[in-house]
């Protein structure tokens, strides 16, 4: 039991640390604060920069714009990387979904059209899977595909897409068989997301960001040679995508201790330091039990990385923790600052604290329990793959879909 | 035995929940709460004004309907369940109860009048910085009948027209003052908070004219009078609010569907509703028990108010968090309603401190000098 | 809104008080510690003494051994009793259980034989409901019942039965149709326990106490005319059992929060009052609001008495949060006692506070989470009966009882 | 990065487990647990004795295996798997550690070997009345060489022969002391807990022999540091009890069926099984880097131990509390074995001290000197 790189590791991190220290952009947060479009160039330079040298998607194969490394030296990498990845955010998804999906189902010469140009950022996907009437019960999906000819004429609705006003193409879940059960009738797609009658409309969430879209397909054609995996096995395809959405979710959430604890300090209670009173102790020190234990959870993961073991299902508990953990942070951080809990402080009000920071984490965190499997679908999993419990009972599973009971 | 409303108050409610169902709809709640220039729905205020709720309590003598703190516990909790956009609970709770209180023959019927109708809007100033109000961290000073200082988080600061202000009198002592709001030596800013859909300002005093209201240095002893009332009030708003977003969550598992069933067939929603109704049952309960001690002006107020502050603040962030997870991915979009329930109920939670502030005080109050009487009241009947 | 009688209800209050000052039992508690043998006599002592002066089982009507008062009378009683419903307790059960179930479903000449001697507490009865098999899923019970002329053959097992050893009868569902669909297949009768063939077994619970029992049928003969409905219509009349189980459990569930205090004022933590300490102040208020609203919910079904009212399912909100409860202020307190908290002393151990008390709460609490209802069955109800929730799936309704899954 | 046990821990978790697995049954621990007489399975002892385990961190020169604390970890969560009713820990990670960490050479020759071989049985005795341990409480004097007092709740107070026992010095300063319970100026009386599968005493020194143990004035510090290290080693003790909890009821929610169905596939019991194992995780990890910073002997020990004492003991209650929940009304019978675990699991989570201290430890230690460096580490990373 250590914490020490072996030594091909600790070689690997200090290359990364060479090229790193050479080549990182300096003083970039500003001007990534200005906007998306200056945002979006940073990160675009970056990332070109990245795959210039080799630096991007580690873990892809070379002749795909990686360096075929291992899962260990692309923890490293993220490591190093820091807050710089913050840069590289904006060709997450895609690299994460798109490009671990097309690695299994596209063609060779799609792989080499499609995965370079993904790697270095020239090319944005997004990810086009949930829709107002299909979260948790993603198969349930209703976007219609039709054959027509050597294309596929798409219709529907998609939603909680990020980037998708500004990517270049999309993956696509579609119901090409209303007739068929439920998982059977799918077909997966990639799109252009240029296509005529795709349109793109941002979501207001609660935290007054528009970090998602709705995207809606009207008569939109793709050709059957963008078809990923076969006719009705969409499902399939798909699971693989989710996979690696799930794979390591853990480590995305994490608690703000730290800053509580930074804010606190500069607090007092009844005249005397804050961090004295037992009562906020008591609670402080249940926050740290439990993002302590995630953070040592995710050490397990790494160890397992470093061993070529892909991380199993155990590091949903961290996001499971984590999230519900955010607003509770949130709401006793407001707590704590009383009245003055209420500002929000958008603007530059002195008297909110740092800038509304919790007041901001009060209203995202209720998202972060859902996205990427809300609270339920990840005790449903964790149970269900961890501990070996039966399977809920399926009343839809065997049903044609359109015989499904759907409310509407 | 009797622990419920009458059938006049149940009546009451009948009229008030028909009237906000049909005159502040979410939809009305959002024409404040997404535009930054307007601090609450005047047209809903106005006909509020004229159903002359704002003078529930005040007596028929200075222009109010003279009825209980049972009606107001009832119009609190319907107009908590429209989350309204108005500055009922600011001068109603605490303006006008700190006036019923306090003030003099002549200051009562100087304003209470104004109060009923509306034609001014009362406030209570006491907050100046972040964490727990106490009396040695107050700086708003009066000299010379003259009060300089200033005051953040005042609820409708920017709209108010009177404001009660605890500030330190010559004395060093913590006093209430009565302060026309309108006064060129006052400056004030609005706030922007986790909810706008109601009103907060910072108030800056800087010589202004400050009237005394109730004894010299009966400040902290007032406000915490004023604030023990305040809180069932509070209380029941915080109810009708979390009741709402309840039945939203409830309403919303029966109409969704994943895996081709009503999600609220699923345990896993089915029991958290349940776990909602049941912190609520008990928000509930307490709230009655506070109404109870409200309107009889019991001994037991001060327990039964914290204890319905504590209990109805947990409820509504239960019930609220909730409600947004239960909506899935909807519920955290501005385009549904849930937010509006979120908000408001972290305001209520906040807006007359804490729950840490309120839990020691129930502490503080179940230990206090009149330990044996008040222990076997709440205690032995338990 | 107030805590008054009515004037009616205020001199039934006045009676009951003179009658009891007049002739309650003095100094009963220490006799009643002596064991089962004093104890039971005492409590028949008592009750029969009630019986005479027309004050047991108040609100059945006069003619069965009752007094035809109202459920508010009832309330009063028990308010005014206090303590000495202990003495009572002996009978509850079959009165509360049994008692209103015969009043249903007996015939008139057997209500006048059974509901009077019932009532006084000269004849006790008990419960034989749950079996091995057969808890939360009640209706899945197997005790067998074949018609043999104009009897019925009894055999199989029951448990959690509180006083079979010293019951003279009792109310016992049993399957006499195994290939009808489980709710079917059921029929109820009531049992001489003096009956040859049973047998009862003392069941030792973890507190170390044996309140229930074991109770065994072999080849236990009832005759037809002790059936309580018709043949194959038993659920029918269990649910009658089960409703009046259910009405008012809340009420018999209480905080320790007194006891807690008590102990509480006598402790120091960090040299100073232990109730001076912040933690230990938020977490008792917490206790407090809650057993508070409990308190309050209770108050509410009062009021519902008085208007002559039952009280609802929501009074199980009551149960569900103080069963829970019990359970986490034991654990809380013996962490207060820090390492004297692992002392149990049942025995004169002085360094043991309070003799034990909340240790022996730690292990009687987890039962009660269970008893009458376990907190995920309460839950089913209170989302199925007040927020009108769908039905879990039941993949057992239909089936004939010989092909519902059993694991066996 | 290795966040895993070696290839030869592993090897010996293997051994262990087989071991215990045979020789330590529920059975077998109901031996004790019956038998007001028996103290602890002495069975069972001779062998784990005999494997050498009781002598895992004693140096070879001393008569021990040599082996590190990692080694120690395995086996503790081993011991606790099987609920063993055996004076292991209180011998090993109290006294021995005790005397491994404070002892003088001589004192070391004189005790280590039989530590090592169980021919005498060490403890720990700090306690002295309810409520938390501090110097100003400890009334435990020594004069001239001579102790009296009286301590509760010593671990395995009526078999143990030797007792390093906290007591204030002539100087009236906190120190340690090796005191021979085996002197007739000694009482000692079990004492009946809620765990009799152990074994309790009160012990009463009157004027009895005592040796100093470690610095005069240190036995504050030193006393800490015996507690970290055990805390970490109990720690593990509590995920093995814990993770059989939890074993227990997911095999259980399998095999059980009501409704026609498994219980456990309804999403009551699916999920709170997944809550007993998501706080098994959280106290597994932590539990994993206490052994890291226990075995490197590494700055940040305080501070892991305390946090895989409050995780450990957190995840302990709730594992083993609903492993009697969802085994039903059976559960709660003497005769299965759910009990077992729970008596354990608030055993160990009282007797080196309850949460509410180990918590102000964490706070204290998150905040103590070396602030930067510690918060850097410990919160950076995360």
């Amino acid at each position: 039991m250590n914490f020490n790189d072996s030594p091909a590791e600790a070689a690997f991190r200090q290359s990364v640390r060479e090229w790193l220290s050479a080549n990182a952009p300096q003083n970039w947060k500003e001007e990534f604060k200005k906007g998306l479009s200056p945002a979006l160039a940073l990160g675009k330079a970056w990332q070109a920069k990245r795959a210039a040298a080799g630096w991007a998607c580690i873990h892809w194969p070379q002749k795909y714009g990686g360096r075929g490394a291992s899962l260990i030296e692309q923890a490293i990498w993220e490591q190093e990387e820091g807050e710089l990845a913050r840069l590289s955010g904006f060709f997450f998804i895609g690299q994460q979904m798109a490009g671990t999906t097309l690695m299994v189902y596209a063609t060779e010469e799609q792989k080499k059209r499609y995965l370079p140009p993904m790697a270095s950022g020239e090319e944005v996907w997004c990810q086009l899977f949930s829709e107002p009437g299909a979260g948790s019960d993603l198969a349930g999906l209703r976007t219609k595909a039709v054959r027509d000819g050597d294309d596929w004429i798409i219709n529907g609705q998609k939603i909680w897409t990020s980037g998708a006003h500004y990517s270049d193409y999309g993956i696509l879940v579609t119901r090409s068989d209303f007739n068929a059960p439920k998982h059977l009738g799918l077909t997966y797609f990639f799109v252009d997301m240029k296509s005529p009658g795709i349109e793109v409309k941002p979501i207001k969430q609660i935290n007054g960001n528009a970090d998602f879209n709705e995207v809606y397909f009207n008569d939109v054609r793709i050709p059957d040679t963008q078809r990923l995996g076969r006719e009705g096995e969409g499902w399939k395809v798909a699971l693989t995508t989710l996979m690696n959405e799930r794979a390591g979710i853990g480590t995305f959430y994490k608690s703000n201790f730290k800053q509580m604890l930074a804010e606190l300090g500069n607090m007092t209670i009844d005249g005397k330091p804050a961090l004295e009173d037992k009562a906020l102790r008591a609670q402080m020190a249940d926050f740290y039990v439990s993002m302590s234990g995630v953070r040592n959870i995710n050490f397990r993961m790494m160890s397992d990385l470093s061993k070529g073991k892909h991380s199993g299902p155990e590091s949903s508990v961290s996001k499971l923790i984590i999230a519900k953990q955010q607003q509770d942070e949130a709401a006793f951080m407001m707590d704590m600052q009383n009245y003055a809990g209420i500002l929000a402080a958008t603007g530059d009000d002195e008297d909110a604290s740092q800038q509304g920071y919790f007041q901001q984490w009060f209203f995202s965190s209720p998202a972060l329990r859902i996205a990427g499997g809300s609270d339920e679908i990840l005790r449903n999993i964790l149970a269900e793959r961890v501990l070996k419990l039966p399977a809920d009972i399926r009343v839809d599973k065997d049903l044609p879909f359109t015989e499904i009971p759907s409310g509407v | 035995m009797n622990f419920e409303f009458s059938q006049e108050q149940e009546f009451l409610r009948e009229q008030a929940r028909d009237f906000l169902t049909k005159k502040c709809s979410p939809a009305e709640v959002r024409k404040v709460l997404d535009n930054p220039s307007l601090s609450y729905h005047s047209e809903l205020w106005q006909q509020v004004a004229e159903l002359g709720w704002l003078g529930t309590t005040i007596p028929e003598n200075y222009g109010g309907l003279g009825l209980g703190y049972l009606e107001l516990c009832v119009l609190a909790e319907e107009i908590g369940r429209v989350v309204a956009p108005i500055p009922f609970s600011t001068t109603v709770y605490l303006a006008t109860e700190a006036i019923l209180l306090a003030a003099n023959e002549s200051q009562k019927a100087q304003y209470l009048p104004k109060l009923a109708t509306g034609e001014i809007l009362g406030t209570l100033a006491f907050a100046e910085s972040a964490g727990k109000v106490s009396s040695d961290k107050i700086a708003c000073a009066v000299q010379n009948g003259k009060i300089s200082g200033s005051k953040i988080v005042v609820p409708d600061g920017d709209i108010a027209h009177l404001a009660v202000v605890a500030a330190k009198s010559e004395n060093q002592q913590l006093s209430l003052y009565l302060v026309d709001l309108q006064q060129d030596s006052i400056k004030i800013e609005k706030q922007n908070t986790i909810d706008n859909s109601r009103s907060f300002a910072k108030i800056t005093f800087n010589n202004a004219e400050a009237e005394l209201l109730g004894e010299l240095g009966q400040g902290a002893h007032l406000l915490a009078k004023i604030l023990d009332r305040a809180a069932v009030l509070y209380a029941f708003e915080q109810v009708g609010n979390a009741q709402s977003a309840l039945d939203m969550a409830n309403e919303y598992a029966k109409k969704r569907y994943a895996f081709g069933r009503q999600i609220g067939s699923f345990q896993a929603i089915k029991h958290k509703l349940v776990d909602m109704f049941a912190q609520l049952e008990l928000a509930r309960s307490n709230a009655y028990y506070g109404a109870w001690a409200l309107s009889t002006d019991a001994a037991e107020l001060p327990l039964a108010a914290a204890t319905a502050r504590v209990s109805a603040s947990q409820a509504g962030f239960i019930c609220t968090a909730d409600n947004i997870h239960i909506h899935g991915g909807n519920g955290a979009t501005w385009e549904f309603n849930c937010h509006l329930y979120y908000r408001r109920a972290k305001l209520l939670a906040l807006v007359i401190g804490n729950d840490q502030e309120w839990k020691d005080k129930i502490m503080d109050r179940l230990l206090a000098d009149n330990q044996e009487v008040m222990q076997k009241k709440m205690l032995e009947t338990a």
